[in-house]
């Protein structure tokens, strides 16, 4: 019998990957502002063109910062691909037209389809490189400490700090559960599609306990060392004027870039 | 499973992210007003956070499609922490999830409402209501898994049809719909057995811990 | 170092007829007395389930007594004064999971001063220090998750001493520690307890490590302390330590074997460490002869 | 008792040039040949994140080597092969909090039993049989976050006997045990297997107890072993010890000192239980004038 390892070990620090390199070593705030904008303006495009630049400027940065080939095939390729042709099908045969081109065992094709597929295949693959390009530069502590800077209120931010720590904690506490429980014969062959459910859900279920009991234990732990409602875990330096620019040219890059877009809409094709 | 960037146009992007907003907002007060009450609220709520993130990320095999999938968790997480806070929780796991590639930044929004706001608290009101017919408990959790889900889904598949067929919403709503199911729906059962057993098994060993964040006064027992 | 009968000591703890029965009916702690006085360090020993964690609960306020009363620096632990007792208490966990809770390990040595409404350098230079008294400065931009179990130990042991709390109470530091490593922490331990006037107290197995550096050994059974005392005096009734499921140290029970099965003229309170030993079988040989 | 060289005796871990290396780059094993016969007891001893736990992992089939291969009685471990394979060996988790998931301490210990396919009746007797050898049937329906740590130890450990595995595997058995408890358990284990002709391997920080049970002792540092054999052989070279973060057993070093420091006629190979240091001391004690 295969085993199937269900429960895996959640790891943020593999995240980050390639040599330390300019954009490693840009202020998380920077680097945030500037995927949010650019992935914004990348599905307001009216036009497949620029999208599939920004991919390949994507890809390139990747090779630059030196992903390993396989990350970079993972994440940036098998990833987004599999979601954009996907949608790219559903659209073809779902978005309906006017003007029919083909069609596909009977199925009509028309032209507006074919041409809003494309536009989303595009958007897709394009905003997930620039993802991909951000969370492997990024620590994802850094960005939650930005967070402070976005004015995310206070509590929202401990949790999320809280949580990363315990993600991995009960993550690596329920892959040992899980070993322990294999070591007993507990996802063995013999036994049936129910009762290996069963035995995952008793993980999950003994997971939320713990977390609760040491919720209470951790909590005792910080008020010892003065936790009131006002102290922060985490702290964020202002922002440099060196950042901030690089935040306004960033942004005003994307704006550029849809403006480009659309005022190609004028003198290209129709949608 | 969620939505990933560049699906959903920018004004639906900025529309859900609105009404998460709202729910986000509601949630916080909440969370504030609890620390005030009880401070160990807030590492209990990171723990059932970070319960709640390592879930959805267990890989389940569906025997009937042969693929994997994963419970969405908020229906269950609804019942034991209450149905706003979980909004809350289901935000910050999204967007940590986004960094390993499910889902998205500008969609996050989009998928706050569906797996936090529509999985949540569909599970927690159904929940509610069945026990207060006193159905047992674990067909009460249970049904909130597979109700939680099935509804988290159908959310999405509106979502998809708002953004991309503004024309013919309904009939597209459907037809994604449609198409979620072969997948979705042994993932709703799987769903359903995940959160009866969880919530049973915390029933058998801290009965306390269900007990008191009931609307309505209803016991667990 | 300090001695219960001077009368200008503060008392850092005080338990008087202490009880707390859990939710579920077990009688935990069935009325237990314990005075520890300002830089005193003292050793709580006892079998499994014999109460220990349990009872250092209490002094950090994280229980509160079923019957009986708690006071820490002569002021009584009630729902009210909690924050300020945690304050002065620094606890270190038997699971130091339960302890880590920021992203770095900086950040969680850091926290506790910060909360203090220290200045930025100030909280700085208690974060540094910490760290380089167990010189584990070069873990200080690890995650927690990614050490070992006697790293962890170490960070959650410098995050309670980046307080300079006046009272340390320690649910066995050193389980899971090898060898090298616990004797490190122990000898620090007592290094700060002594230099600062720390009350240490401290639950654990280790017997034989015991005499190194207590002076005073309470013995608990079943909820109560049936023993207490200096190790000599503790050790000497070799009856009630194994009645609690305990054991001489090593030294002492080859002393005590060396006494009463091939009659050495040892005297009982055996040596407990390797150098008393050393010099009593030193003693012995050079002047058995006399003895004889 | 087993001895290596005999060669009837059946071959029951059998690890040859072990590499393994964690996801993230940590090399933890670094080239392991490993081989304990059917009834041997062997112990691995090192320091806080030499590798032992990882090594451990491999003997259930929990881990696949990254290079070299493992065979547990002249099978190899294969991704096939695993169901059998950890109905043979019996792993105890160095944590109990990881290896105890039921809600009740019963439903934990039937777990195994339950997983093989036995009859209800079946699994409730080995359960039943399996608390009563570690006494602790009278905590069957608590729940195991209920329990001292100690407690916990024992149950985990019930969970595997349960299996009635040939072969049994423990990480730091007795670390959070008392000292009666820890020789109980020691005891419990060493007499099965001398009478079921068991497989003990054990890893452990405690160096003193090694001596009384180990037939053979292993040293591990970095993700190697530095040195094996015999407790005496073993403990009579000191700096490969003290390399590797570890001490001398207490009673060895007290002859090591009076060995060195005062120059009493004692051999290397310390005594290092306390039965044979008590034969030295009288033998020097009774004849030291000849050997001056
Ligand atoms: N949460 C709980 N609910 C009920 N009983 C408990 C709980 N925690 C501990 N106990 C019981 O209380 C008693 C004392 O437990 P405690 O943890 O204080 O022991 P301990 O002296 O620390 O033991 P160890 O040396 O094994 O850590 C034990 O009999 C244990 O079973
Ligand atoms: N999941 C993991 N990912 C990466 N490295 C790990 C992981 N688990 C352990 N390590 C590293 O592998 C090495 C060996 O760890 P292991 O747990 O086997 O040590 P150990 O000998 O059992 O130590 P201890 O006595 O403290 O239990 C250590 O350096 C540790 O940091
Ligand atoms: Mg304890
Ligand atoms: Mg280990």
């Amino acid at each position: 019998m295969r085993l199937i390892n269900y429960v895996q070990e959640v790891d943020f620090e593999r995240l980050v990957v390639g040599s330390s390199s300019t954009i490693h070593r840009l202020d998380a705030r920077v680097k945030l502002v500037g995927a949010f904008a650019l992935i914004f303006c990348i599905i307001s495009m009216k036009q497949p063109l620029i999208p599939l630049f920004i991919f390949c400027a994507a890809t390139v940065i990747c090779f630059g910062i030196k992903m390993p080939l396989m990350i970079y095939l993972k994440r940036v390729v098998l990833l987004p691909f599999s979601v954009a042709v996907v949608v790219l099908v559903v659209v073809i045969f779902t978005y309906g037209g006017e003007h029919q081109v083909s069609s596909f065992f009977g199925l009509p094709i028309y032209h507006e389809s074919c041409s809003f597929a494309v536009l989303l295949f595009a958007r897709i693959i394009a905003s997930i490189s620039v993802l991909s390009v951000f969370v492997a530069t990024t620590e994802v502590m850094a960005v939650t400490e930005a967070m402070h800077w976005f004015k995310v209120p206070k509590v929202m931010v401990d949790l999320a700090v809280m949580m990363l720590r315990y993600i991995h904690l009960l993550s690596g506490e329920s892959v040992r559960m899980y070993r322990a429980q294999a070591s007993r014969c507990g996802f063995s062959g013999r036994l049936g599609y129910k009762q290996k459910l069963k035995n995952l859900s008793t993980i999950a279920g003994s997971l939320i306990l713990r977390a609760l009991k040491r919720g209470e234990r951790v909590y005792a732990a910080m008020l010892s060392r003065g936790y009131t409602t006002d102290s922060k875990i985490t702290e964020i330096e202002p922002l440099s004027a060196k950042n901030a620019l690089f935040c306004v040219i960033i942004i005003a890059v994307s704006v550029l870039l849809v403006i480009v877009d659309r005022i190609w809409l004028g003198v290209g094709t129709c949608l | 499973m969620h939505l990933s960037d560049g699906i959903l146009a920018p004004e639906w992007c900025l529309v859900w992210f609105a009404i998460a907003i709202v729910f986000i907002a509601v949630g916080v007060w909440q969370i504030k007003r609890g620390t005030k009450e009880n401070a160990s609220y807030l590492p209990m709520l990171a723990m059932m956070g970070a319960v709640v993130f390592v879930i959805s990320i267990w890989h389940i095999p569906v025997p009937v499609s042969g693929s994997c999938s994963h419970p969405i968790g908020t229906p269950m997480s609804a019942i034991i922490v209450g149905p706003f806070p979980t909004v809350v929780l289901g935000a910050i796991a999204l967007f940590f999830q986004a960094f390993f590639g499910h889902g998205g930044l500008t969609t996050l929004g989009a998928n706050v409402v569906s797996m936090g706001i529509v999985g949540g608290f569909s599970g927690y009101l159904l929940y509610v209501l069945l026990r207060k017919v006193n159905s047992p408990l674990w067909l009460a959790a249970g049904m909130a898994g597979f109700v939680g889900d099935v509804l988290c889904y159908l959310t999405t598949a509106l979502q998809l049809a708002l953004s991309l067929n503004p024309g013919s919403v309904l009939s597209h709503w459907a037809l994604y719909t449609v198409g979620y199911m072969p997948t979705q729906l042994p993932l709703a059962v799987a769903e359903f057995v995940f959160t009866a057993g969880v919530v049973q098994y915390i029933a058998d060993r801290r009965p306390d811990l269900l007990a008191k964040k009931l609307w309505g006064g209803v016991s667990s027992a | 170092m300090a001695r219960s009968g001077n009368l200008l000591m503060k008392c850092a703890v005080n338990v008087s007829n202490l009880f707390y029965t859990y939710p579920d009916g077990t009688e935990a702690l069935r009325g237990i007395n314990f005075r520890v006085m300002e830089g005193e360090r003292v050793a709580v020993i006892g079998s499994n389930g014999c109460g220990k964690s349990t009872l250092f609960y209490h002094f950090n306020g994280l229980f509160l007594p079923t019957k009986g009363t708690v006071f820490i620096n002569e002021e009584e632990i009630t729902k009210t004064n909690l924050d300020k007792i945690r304050m002065t208490v620094g606890l270190v966990f038997q699971d130091p999971d339960d302890q880590l809770f920021a992203p770095t390990v900086w950040a969680d040595v850091a926290f506790g001063p910060r909360n203090m409404g220290l200045s930025k350098r100030e909280v700085a230079e208690r974060a540094d220090n910490a760290l380089n008294m167990l010189s584990i400065a070069d873990l200080k931009d690890k995650s927690p998750d990614n050490l070992s179990g006697g790293q962890k130990r170490l960070v959650s042991i410098a995050g309670v001493l980046a307080m300079n709390p006046k009272i340390i109470v320690l649910d066995e530091p050193t389980s899971n520690l090898d060898p090298r490593t616990s004797r490190t922490v122990m000898h620090l331990l007592v290094d700060l307890s002594r230099r600062m006037n720390i009350a240490l107290i401290i639950a654990t197995h280790d017997v034989d490590a015991v005499p190194q550096y207590a002076d005073k050994i309470y013995v608990m059974h079943k909820g109560r302390f049936v023993a207490e005392g200096t190790p000599e005096a503790v050790f000497s009734d070799a009856s009630v330590i194994r009645g609690s499921h305990l054991r001489l140290p090593r030294i002492a029970h080859l002393m005590e074997i060396l006494h009463k099965e091939d009659k050495l003229p040892i005297q009982n309170p055996y040596p407990l460490t390797i150098r008393a030993a050393r010099s009593e079988i030193m003693r012995l040989m050079s002047g058995d002869k006399k003895q004889e």
